[in-house]
């Protein structure tokens, strides 16, 4: 039943597109109809998900297929009843945005194809979340993919859509063929593209092939360091609610491909935990430290996904550990907090870009420095984007701070009681994380503060308008959850303590509510909350009459909106400590004599791994491969001498 | 009934060249597809089809492979009067009538049983595709024919000395057999064995010429990138399918003879060179059409690696076969569109081929998306299943070069697709009236669907023909 | 078998050498109707008996070796106005020692295949794989057309030698095949250097390299 | 929960609101008593804060609420931080595994919106201002949670209480780990609060500052109440260092308390004679002590490798 809710509503999503495509190019019904739809199959399908948490797991569907290795089998256990929550709430959220963002009226050619394909990555998410055999898996990953970057290139005129979208396909198309070769392993020891449990003790190397496999193939979706390359440029270039879905819920197909096949492992080796663990460390403190340097706000949130897919990973990656050393608490608290970080990261995350969007929308630039004072011109907005800038640095009363706090908890508990040194590196995981959550705050004051505090540095910024409802309400519902979780953490875990059931197979369940202070954090956030409002009403009452005046300015007589703080100066401190990995790159003028002609000065933070690295290797196999052409020279002789050689090659191959 | 599948085209070719009118003539192409198609759909539920005293006869290799280029050449043959009426300056005379010869010659390779005979017929496949690659008629085409049959007939030429060393070795010095194929594998293992793998490697490097196996694959790029993109779909679907099939010949012959692992060793080898090469020539290919000649090289290497896995491996080839030769008609009409649409068919010149032609530019798109083993399509099926065998065959290293050749080969395809399909069309492109019509997408429209569907389903009855095709290469009964 | 199959065999393969060694086009192709012919009367030679079967393949190939197609090439020749080999790929003193050292490798290569009684010690085979290379070498070094398909036509008396060990145990569509390939082949090769030396004013192959990477 | 946990509840509460001012005051008299000069008197600034919670407001007319917020947030999460410390050996009043996560990220909170409220005026001095605070104490944090790391490992707890309370215990088992990690945490209470060597609060060049000038637009009881929150941080910070420099155990309110007591003001005169005796670090030095207190706790870490 519950299961057919879920199939109903992919169906839904995956048609959402169509009517639209034989409506008029003008008229609005094809967008609402369009909108409808994923809405209706949002609601059947996380009615089908909800379902599962309470209940017992259903045995699961399955149809024939009659392809080689293939089934149509659908399993809907609670890891997977999470993420289809999300793909359908984050999905349908985007699409009431795209409603008034990307509306069929202002843009006739290319609206209807849009809601297509977004249909479609809906569609494929879904269908990846439930699949139950390899095929049916990777029919939904491809179709996800697919769509993914055609609703990214949407606006494909332009030469740096068409750029990040190639590097886009590329990425993901190298994953797509790591999971080929994981699934063909896979079966190779199971024997079947049903996702068995992987013995890692009787095939040793086999297992860690499909987990490297899995890690390269499902980290390239994630977006994990270093395999994060396509994601800064697609999530900047994309159209801001499809930004919101890839940064949203996209990624986190690869970590629900990474914690199911967690999950298929057998008795993994430590070095697989760690190896996550290592891997989301890494990537959250790069992922933020490169979101700090940046000065285009979508690209700037996209590193932001990278931190946030680490601290995933880093709660995996615990997870993974307490499972070969056989201590449930760390299985539950690491999992707990990377699957909760996963829907919150969903939440916030999209709460930014739809943020993002409508300053862009109100703006026409997403250029930090051009913006600036827009608090007062789009107080809804501004206030929703500051819920979601303090969710996303993991600061209490909100959602981010109880999944970094289970994660945190996951950590601190293995430090007690092991034998090894592997505790070690979980020891300094935690300052780690500490310093992620830290950089964050500062990224994200950089960001607030400078998009939406003080004065207008530009033009864009002084005609701005508050968005559209459309635009406001699944803001306001993103902010809302925001709140409950952090505030009621205690509401969502029976759905996590599911999962971790259902993840861990034989290890003994402890429920999450005896391994984290839930309902203490419920208090400690309802006691914040008390006293800021106690402190806010006893101002208020104390500023009933205030003088009004200018800024501060230290005796100087015309201070400009010019000389604020940019957020390029506000994050040069930091760029500076972390230019050995950043290599920021800076146009500084050389200033001559006593009075030097008017000048200008720019810096900028290109991705490391993508501009400095991939792409001058790249190039050089390109340059490499080129060379190669002589082979082909269009001379026959050539030719005919290649023919030769391979029948003496052949001759002497064996005698 | 086996000397009508190869005497109706051939029939029709003939008439083709005693109709007067340059305007009809290309009308009687896609009736001779039809009449083909439908004589194949009733010879394959005929339990047993022969014919000339055992020469012809319909085994289930050739089932397979006769019915998939019936199918093949029915649905590229619709789309033969469109483009001859855009091409009325050509005396289309010789093109009309070569290309229903093809077919009739194309059949007779597949219904060969006779050692001399399937060489006779490929030979006469070189003659008939010729003057096809030939029909633009310019310093290019000429060139590229020149080399097409310089290079063709030297390895025609291998494939026949080939041919005598086989011989030699079953009738002079070992088993004393008939040429027939049956007798030759129920004879194999008397075979001399000095002279089957002399005469192994001169038939795999003659065939593989025809076939376009890297290093021999030099006249590929030319002859695709020349002739207009329906003779492409018919030989990349079509003629390297028939050099496939007599291969797979030589390759029953040595696993009879219990040299199977010599001949799998050698095409795993050449299957992943092929790859390779084909990787390297797709990296800034500016031509999109010499790009596709490349994806033919590439795929040609696809299915001699799967049979050379052996097992699950040679299904997965005889899938492949049918899975790239359809979405080869998708790309090589669809790209042929694009070409009339913006006159060039350099990636340089050529943008936004979905805003000038959507439906082509959408077929471009969705054929390499295809060819390149995404899911739902066919080919994704086809390569999953050679990677499975390799995998389960503990090939592992294997696996992973074919991996890797297809990581750089979708690295440089897409660049090309997408530079060709995305964008807007660059100014300086001269305005052509070519517009998406009716009778120029039906058919690649045509092709695409087929891919999709065998993506999501293998009709049972062709499931059949596989995997007695797939048994009868591997010789299990 | 008998006592003439070896000497002609020895001139077949002094006509190798010649064409390998000449740089006048009239005498390469001379040279290959010559070898053209001793293929026909070879085939009278190979078998004891001479039947009806036998003198159709030694006329057919006397035909078209000796007469026909040599002498479509001399028209070509005459047409195209072109006398010379001049700077082949590599030099005519490299390729007869080329030549010499595949007649060697040849016959190496013949000794390790087991021969039917009847052709035990006869340079049949090792004629046949000579003349093949022969024809291979002439392929990938000249630069004319016209000496290309004369190359061709060296490579396919080798495998007409080959086919000639079988002239008795095998019906006859292997002589068939000969001839036709002969035939057409070159018969469509001779249009195409036709085309070719229209549109290009010269049969000179490397101008043919448009066509590349 | 019986009559002394309400004791001691109430005792916390009073510490927490009421002592703060006056380690400020101390740390003030003992740089006067350096200095040669009387200072200013020990209750200086009790009268600060309440006359200022009295005064009229000037606002700059470019900022928003966000700019009133700051000074609300930061107040109330010090607040309620110093809820969750353990005073005095009592058990802290929201005890609870996982508390010190709570209790650093309200500092951090806190710390957000005094950066955003500075950056609402679209001054560039407080933005230069929010730019260094925002810097250093990305770097204080890991120092911060590697010492806790070092007390957890120590202590086996997860819990504020447990980790700090139980210092008898570790002192023996990790003696020289607790060393390095009090050092670390000197420094990092040093810079949370503003004090020299990482900043002067009474400079007067705005280009030097970093806390006073985030805040020099707030006046009245906005600024009253920074100035409050500020003392309290001291409070909590300097706390910890008390906590396990002194090791006292709730067994008697009587001894525990004022001994507590004792120890913070002892710390204020610890502060105060750094501060005569040092002088104010150039910024571009700071980061490099404060990597260097990281260092200090990340080698506690190690030391416990056994």
């Amino acid at each position: 039943m519950n299961e057919w809710l879920v199939v109903a509503g992919i169906i839904l999503a995956a048609l959402s597109g169509v009517p639209g495509l034989v409506l008029s190019r003008r008229g609005t019904a094809g967008e609402r109809l369009a909108t409808g739809l994923l809405g209706l199959g949002a609601a059947l399908a996380s009615t089908g998900a909800i379902r599962t948490f309470g209940g017992v797991p259903g045995p699961g569907l399955s149809a024939p297929w009659p392809v080689p290795g293939a089934l149509f089998a659908v399993r809907l256990d609670p890891i997977a009843a999470i993420f289809v929550l999300q793909v359908f709430v984050g999905s349908f959220l985007a699409s009431l945005y795209g409603l008034a963002y990307w509306p069929q009226a202002e843009h006739p050619f290319n609206g209807r194809k849009l809601r297509l394909f977004f249909g479609l990555l809906a569609a494929g998410m879904g269908t990846v979340t439930i699949a139950a055999n390899a095929m049916f898996f990777l029919l939904g990953w491809e179709v996800m993919a697919i769509a993914a970057f055609l609703s990214l290139t949407t606006v494909d005129e332009r030469r740096e859509v068409r750029e990040v979208g190639y590097v886009y396909l590329v990425a993901t198309h190298v994953g797509t063929l790591s999971l080929f070769a994981m699934f063909t392993l896979i079966e190779s020891i199971t024997g079947s593209f049903a996702f068995g449990g992987v013995d890692t003790v009787a095939h040793p190397v086999l297992a860690s092939a499909v987990f490297a496999l899995a890690v390269l193939g499902f980290g390239l979706k994630a977006g994990i360091m270093p395999l994060h390359v396509w994601l800064p440029g697609a999530h900047a270039r994309a159209p801001t609610h499809v930004s919101a879905v890839m940064s949203g819920v996209l990624l986190k197909m690869g970590v629900y491909g990474l914690v199911r096949v967690g999950a298929m492992l057998v008795e993994p080796p430590v070095w697989q935990g760690a190896v996550v663990l290592g891997l989301g460390a890494v990537s959250a403190v790069l992922g933020v430290a490169f979101a700090i340097g940046q000065h285009d706000l979508k690209r700037l949130l996209a590193y932001h996904s990278v931190e946030n897919v680490g601290i995933i990973f880093m709660g995996l990656g615990v997870a993974l550990i307490g499972k070969s050393v056989g201590r449930p608490e760390l299985v539950g608290l690491g999992l707990a907090g990377a699957l909760l970080h996963t829907w919150n990261h969903g939440i916030f995350k999209a709460l930014l870009f739809f943020g993002a969007g409508s300053v862009i929308h109100a703006t026409g630039t997403q250029e930090i420095d051009h913006l600036g004072g827009l608090g007062r011109r789009m107080p809804l907005t501004s206030v929703l984007f500051l819920v979601g800038a303090t969710a996303i640095c993991g600061l209490p009363p909100l959602n981010g701070f109880v999944s970094e706090l289970f994660v945190y908890l996951g950590l601190g508990r293995s430090l007690a009681g092991v034998n090894g040194t592997w505790w070690v590196l979980t020891a300094f995981a935690i300052p780690t994380l500490a310093l992620v959550g830290a950089l964050a705050s500062a990224c994200f004051a950089k960001a607030f503060g400078a998009v939406f505090l003080g004065t207008g540095r530009s033009e864009h910024a002084a005609h701005a308008h508050e968005a559209r409802w459309p635009m406001i309400v699944p803001m306001v519902v993103l902010a809302a959850l925001c709140v409950v979780i952090g505030v009621a953490p205690a509401l969502f875990a029976p759905a996590l303590d599911g999962a971790v059931v259902a993840w861990s197979g034989r290890a003994a369940h402890v429920s999450l509510a005896e391994l984290a202070p839930l309902s203490l954090v419920s208090v400690g956030a309802a006691l914040l909350l008390g006293v800021i409002g106690l402190g806010a009403l006893g101002l208020r009452r104390r500023l009933r009459r205030v003088a009004t005046t200018g800024t501060w300015d230290c005796g100087y007589a015309a201070p400009t909106a010019r000389m604020q703080y940019t957020s390029s100066s506000f994050a040069q401190n930091l760029t500076r400590l972390f230019s050995f990995v950043l290599w920021p790159r800076t146009h500084a003028p050389t200033v001559r004599g006593s009075f030097p002609a008017s000048t200008s000065f720019a810096s900028e933070v290109p991705d490391a791994v993508l501009d400095r690295l991939m792409v001058p290797a790249l190039r050089t196999v390109e340059r490499m491969m080129v060379w190669l052409r002589w082979i082909q020279a269009g001379n026959v002789h050539l030719y005919l001498t290649y023919i030769v050689a391979a029948i003496v090659l052949l001759l002497l191959w064996r005698p | 009934m086996a000397l009508a599948l190869v005497l109706t085209p051939l029939a029709f070719a003939a008439l083709g060249a005693l109709v007067p009118s340059q305007r009809w003539r290309p009308w009687l192409v896609p009736v001779c597809g039809a009449t083909h198609l439908a004589l194949v759909a009733f010879a394959l539920r005929e339990p047993t089809v022969t014919g000339v005293g055992g020469y012809l006869a319909l085994d289930h290799l050739g089932r397979l492979i006769l019915g998939f280029i019936s199918v093949l050449y029915f649905l590229s043959s619709i789309y033969a009067p469109g483009y001859l009426a855009l091409r009325t300056e050509r005396e289309n005379r010789v093109f009309t009538a070569g290309i229903m010869a093809v077919l009739g010659v194309m059949s007779l390779v597949t219904l060969s049983q006779h050692l001399g005979l399937i060489w006779v017929a490929m030979e006469a496949n070189t003659l008939a595709t010729a003057p096809l690659i030939y029909f633009n008629k310019n310093a290019r085409s000429i060139e590229a024919t020149w080399k097409y049959l310089l290079i063709g007939s030297v390895g025609i030429a291998l494939a026949l000395l080939g041919t005598f060393f086989l011989a030699y070795g079953a009738v002079a010095t070992g088993a004393d057999s008939s040429l027939f194929f049956s007798d030759l594998v129920k004879a194999a293992p008397h075979i001399s064995k000095p002279w089957l793998h002399a005469a192994f490697v001169l038939l795999f490097v003659g065939y593989g010429t025809k076939m376009g196996l890297a290093p021999m694959h030099t006249w590929k790029p030319d002859a695709y990138g020349e002739a207009p993109g329906l003779v492409g779909v018919l030989l990349a679907g079509g003629l390297t399918s028939c050099a496939f099939l007599a291969m797979l010949r030589f390759v029953q012959i040595c696993t009879a003879a219990g040299e199977g692992a010599f001949a799998r060793e050698i095409m795993v080898a050449f299957g992943l060179f092929s790859m390779a090469v084909a990787a390297v020539f797709m990296a800034r290919q500016r031509d999109y059409k010499r790009m596709l000649a490349y994806s033919s090289v590439e795929h040609k290497g696809i299915l001699v690696l799967g049979v050379g896995h052996g097992g699950a491996g040679v299904f997965g080839a005889m899938l492949h076969l049918v899975n790239n030769g359809l979405t080869k008609g998708v790309l090589f009409l669809s790209a042929g569109n694009i070409h009339r649409a913006f006159q060039s068919k350099l990636s340089d010149n050529v943008s936004g081929a979905i805003r000038r032609v959507p439906v082509s530019g959408a077929l471009f798109l969705a054929g390499f998306f295809a060819i390149t083993g995404s899911p739902p399509f066919g080919p994704f099926v086809s390569e999953l299943t050679i990677l499975r065998a390799a995998m389960n065959g503990q090939q592992y290293l294997v696996g992973a070069l074919f991996l890797v050749a297809l990581v750089v080969v979708f690295f440089g395809m897409g660049a090309t697709v997408l530079a060709v399909v995305q964008g807007e069309p660059p100014k300086s492109a001269p305005e052509t009236s070519f517009k998406d019509r009716l009778v120029t997408v039906a058919s690649p429209l045509a092709f695409m669907a087929l891919v999709l569907l065998l993506g999501l389903y293998i009709p049972p009855s062709l499931s059949t023909l596989l995997h007695n095709a797939a048994a009868f290469v591997s010789i299990t009964p | 078998m008998n006592e003439f199959v070896d000497p002609l065999l020895v001139a077949v393969l002094l006509t190798n050498f010649f064409v390998l060694g000449t740089s006048r086009l009239r005498a390469a192709i001379t040279g290959t109707a010559l070898q053209g012919s001793i293929l026909g009367v070879l085939a009278l030679f190979v078998h004891h008996e001479i039947d009806f079967r036998i003198l159709l393949v030694a006329g057919g190939a006397i035909l078209l070796k000796a007469l026909v197609i040599p002498g479509m090439l001399l028209r070509a020749m005459r047409d195209a106005a072109i006398r010379r080999e001049i700077d082949p790929v590599i030099g005519f003193i490299p390729s007869l020692m080329l030549g010499a050292l595949g007649t060697g490798l040849a016959v190496v290569f013949a000794n390790t295949l087991p021969l039917a009684s009847s052709h035990v010690g006869s340079l049949l085979v090792p004629a046949a794989l000579a003349t093949v290379i022969t024809g291979f070498i002439l392929l990938t070094t000249r630069r004319k057309a016209i000496m290309q398909v004369g190359g061709y036509l060296v490579l396919e008396n080798g495998i007409f030698i080959m086919g000639l060990t079988l002239l008795k145990a095998v019906p006859f569509l292997v002589e068939l095949g000969v001839l036709l390939d002969l035939f057409v082949g070159v018969f469509v090769m001779g249009i195409i250097i036709e085309h070719i030396s229209r549109n290009f004013s010269s049969l000179d192959t490397s101008r043919l390299s448009s066509l590349k990477e | 929960m019986n009559a002394t946990r309400i004791l001691d509840l109430l005792v916390h509460l009073g510490v927490v609101l009421f002592l703060p001012p006056l380690l400020l005051g101390v740390i003030n008299k003992t740089k006067a008593f350096f200095g040669g000069r009387r200072g200013p008197p020990l209750v200086q600034l009790y009268r600060d804060i309440w006359r200022l919670l009295r005064k009229d407001t000037v606002v700059s007319t470019t900022t928003t609420w966000v700019f009133r917020a700051g000074p609300v947030v930061s107040l109330a999460t010090v607040l309620v931080a110093a809820l969750l410390l353990p005073l005095g050996g009592a058990e802290s009043p929201l005890a609870f595994t996982g508390n010190f996560v709570l209790f650093a990220y309200l500092l951090g909170l806190g710390r957000f919106f005094t950066i955003l409220a500075a950056l609402d005026t679209g001054s560039p001095f407080e933005g230069m201002g929010a730019a260094r605070e925002a810097t250093f104490s990305a770097l204080a944090e890991p120092a911060l949670f590697l010492g806790l790391v070092v007390l957890a490992r120590a202590s086996g707890s997860l819990e504020l209480g447990g980790m700090l309370g139980g210092a008898e215990g570790t002192w023996a088992k990790a003696g020289a780990s607790l060393v390095l990690v009090i050092v670390s945490l000197v420094v990092v209470m040093l810079v949370e609060n503003s004090r020299i060597p990482f900043d002067d609060p009474n400079t007067h060049l705005e280009l030097t500052m970093i806390h006073e000038v985030m805040v020099l637009d707030h006046s009245g009881p906005m600024f009253g109440m920074i100035l409050y929150g500020a003392a309290i941080k001291l409070l909590v910070l300097g706390s910890l260092v008390v906590n396990l420099v002194v090791p006292v155990t709730g067994e008697s309110l009587l001894l525990s308390w004022p001994l507590f007591i004792v120890g913070i003001l002892a710390l204020a005169v610890v502060v105060g004679v750094v501060e005569s005796s040092m002088a104010r670090l150039r910024l571009v030095q700071v980061p490099s002590l404060l990597v260097g207190a990281c260092l200090l706790s990340g080698f506690g870490v190690v030391m416990l490798v056994r």
